[in-house]
């Protein structure tokens, strides 16, 4: 075993929180990045079968337990905060459309938001104001954290489940160009499913 | 559409899982019907467990049947003496009208007609859908502190600062030639400088008030040929001399702008 | 690796205390604690030659980053810093004048110094405390170390330049010509700016 892979081992098992290669490769007094990231994958490979794995979350590092043993570790600690349904719904909406505003939060859900749920996620830590959109009222809009990624066992946004096929079949646009293109696209399988037919499609 | 979250399920305490046995037509239990103000929300959401009991993909769903079922479920509801929301009533509402156009001849149908309205209810709840089952695969996955644990207590990663101070010897030098000079007895010399007291000011001003009771600048007040060290203490002590004469109540000050002439007059005793 | 070598493993990870075989044999749904004493010896084999280690200490089990790295989670940066002004002007003060009081310190320099400067001086190694002056309040009184003759070039305090040839290089200048310009160049003037403050010219 090379000493970068033993020093980058040390590092993130004593560190407090996860890390990039980038800041890992500062730490260890400025080892190449490039090293470091081999360094890092070959560590990960060989904890691949242990009790403990080096996972990447966000382009962030950390060892964390084997998922397959939560079993026997869950019934001290379990830690974990129970979200509403609400809030839950909320946390899906912005990570699967981010950056999103809260109109368009409540626009997919069909009801209000409270102030209140956007707060639980935030004070988790798992979703931040990503600034303001540039339309009429400059609404706040909102996206994930790195922290959501690493507390839900993605390694990035694409990991998020079904996120391919959701944004393939369209599910992940907004509802008027949905409409539109289903409108025009093909009129006769439109008319098809809301049972009459109609030539006012504007 | 509603701010409040509601739930109907029965008193034993049912989730949200099992809202299908609450509200099917085989298993309603009417009177374990109640509200909740948690975890439902709003119509949208209602329509969606409607349209899911049909057990057919939402593409394909007969929005005329879901209508159907949701205005009955109201009913039933509004029959159970229940406060309902008033959004679940507006929804209905919205949809009744939406129905009846639907079920209209196709010439008196009006813009936006009823097809693209329920097409777009239709895709709304496509998303919903969509959503929820994404929000319920994410809770399902290795969540820290559900599935995988961090390290109990780690050390932590420290980097300690440790200053490398420089100075040279020109520097340390030159810093203490400065101290020496800055304080160093310093000689302060006041020069003998022509200047009017108030008190000269004061009888001066008030004599050449006496001469007539025009308006006249400060200015004229002064020494006509003095120095010019001589007319600014001069001009010093008559300002004064002028604002001393006014609070006796001798003399009226007038300035029409800032920084303009200043003009003075005699009050008649 | 056994599944219960990985439980082990994982247990100690997220364990926040070390744990004996006991404990652990607990923990793990009552194991035999023979058997989690074999898989801790395996899984401490294992890491032998990795950046982290599992020790026992005092029958407790625990893993710990390996010794040699030390080093390494405890970085000293040492970062360039120049001298300030002030510092400067305390430590020629107390280089000619040592040993000296901060209150002597103040009233040469003309101005209140703060602890802090004394506290630089003192951590760059030039200064130290020589004791207190026997005179009411018994004051600290400071001096300049052997690191500081080293730093500076000097072979001994006899070094520095006297007042006198401080005047000769023209290091006490300043003041002299700067009052001679003021009375001498411009009467009409020099009433108005005779009083400013001449410490500037240095």
């Amino acid at each position: 075993m090379d000493e970068l892979a033993r020093a980058v081992e040390a590092a993130l098992f004593a560190a407090e929180e996860p890390m990039t290669a980038e800041a890992l490769a500062a730490f260890l007094g400025d080892a190449p990045v490039g090293d470091v990231r081999e360094a890092l994958r070959s560590v990960a490979g060989d904890y691949e079968k242990r009790g403990i794995h080096l996972v990447e979350r966000g382009k962030r590092w950390h060892f964390e337990t084997a998922p397959d043993l939560a079993h026997l570790l869950r019934r001290e600690k379990e830690q974990v905060r129970r979200l509403s349904r609400a809030a839950t719904e909320v946390l899906a909406i912005i990570a699967y459309h981010e950056p999103v505003s809260r109109a368009e939060i409540e626009s997919i859900r069909g009801v209000q938001t409270s102030g209140g749920t956007l707060d639980v996620l935030m004070e988790a830590g798992w979703v931040k104001i990503a600034g303001r959109r540039e339309v009429p009222g400059r609404p706040t809009i909102y996206a994930t954290t790195p922290e959501f990624l690493e507390h839900f066992g993605l390694s990035s946004r694409r990991d998020l489940p079904g996120i391919a096929e959701l944004r393939a079949t369209g599910l992940l646009d907004p509802i008027d160009e949905a409409y539109d293109e289903l409108v025009g696209a093909d009129e006769g399988e439109a008319e098809a499913t809301v049972e009459s037919d109609s030539g006012d499609h504007a | 559409m509603t701010s409040d979250g509601l739930l109907f399920a029965d008193p034993t305490g049912a989730t949200p899982d099992e809202w299908d046995e609450v509200a099917s037509e085989a298993s309603v239990d009417e009177n374990a019907l109640y509200l909740e103000l948690d975890g439902w929300e709003g119509p949208l959401d209602l329509l969606l467990d409607l349209a899911r009991r049909q057990k057919v993909d939402l593409r394909s769903i007969s929005i005329l049947a879901l209508v159907d079922q949701y205005l009955d479920y109201i009913d039933r509801a509004g029959a159970l003496k229940l406060e309902l929301a008033a959004d679940y009533l507006v929804m209905a509402a919205w949809l009744a009208y939406l129905k009846s156009a639907m079920l209209l001849p196709k010439e008196e149908q009006e813009d936006p007609s009823p097809e693209e309205l329920a097409l777009k209810l239709q895709l709304r709840l496509q998303r919903l859908g969509a959503m929820r089952d994404a929000a319920a695969r994410l809770m399902g996955g290795d969540r820290i502190g559900r599935d995988v644990f961090l390290r109990g207590s780690p050390e932590g990663l420290e980097i300690a600062r440790k200053n490398l101070w420089q100075c040279d010897q020109f520097a340390l030098i030159e810093a203490y030639g400065r101290v020496k000079a800055r304080t160093a007895p310093a000689i302060h010399m006041v020069r003998e400088r022509p200047v009017m007291t108030l008190e000269s000011a004061l009888d001066r001003v008030s004599n050449m008030l006496g001469v007539t009771l025009e308006w006249m600048e400060l200015r004229d007040f002064l020494p006509p040929h003095a120095e010019p060290r001589l007319k600014r203490s001069a001009l010093a002590s008559s300002f004064v001399a002028a604002l001393e004469l006014a609070r006796l109540g001798k003399a009226e000050l007038q300035q029409e702008d800032t920084f303009g002439p200043l003009h003075l007059r005699r009050v008649p005793a």
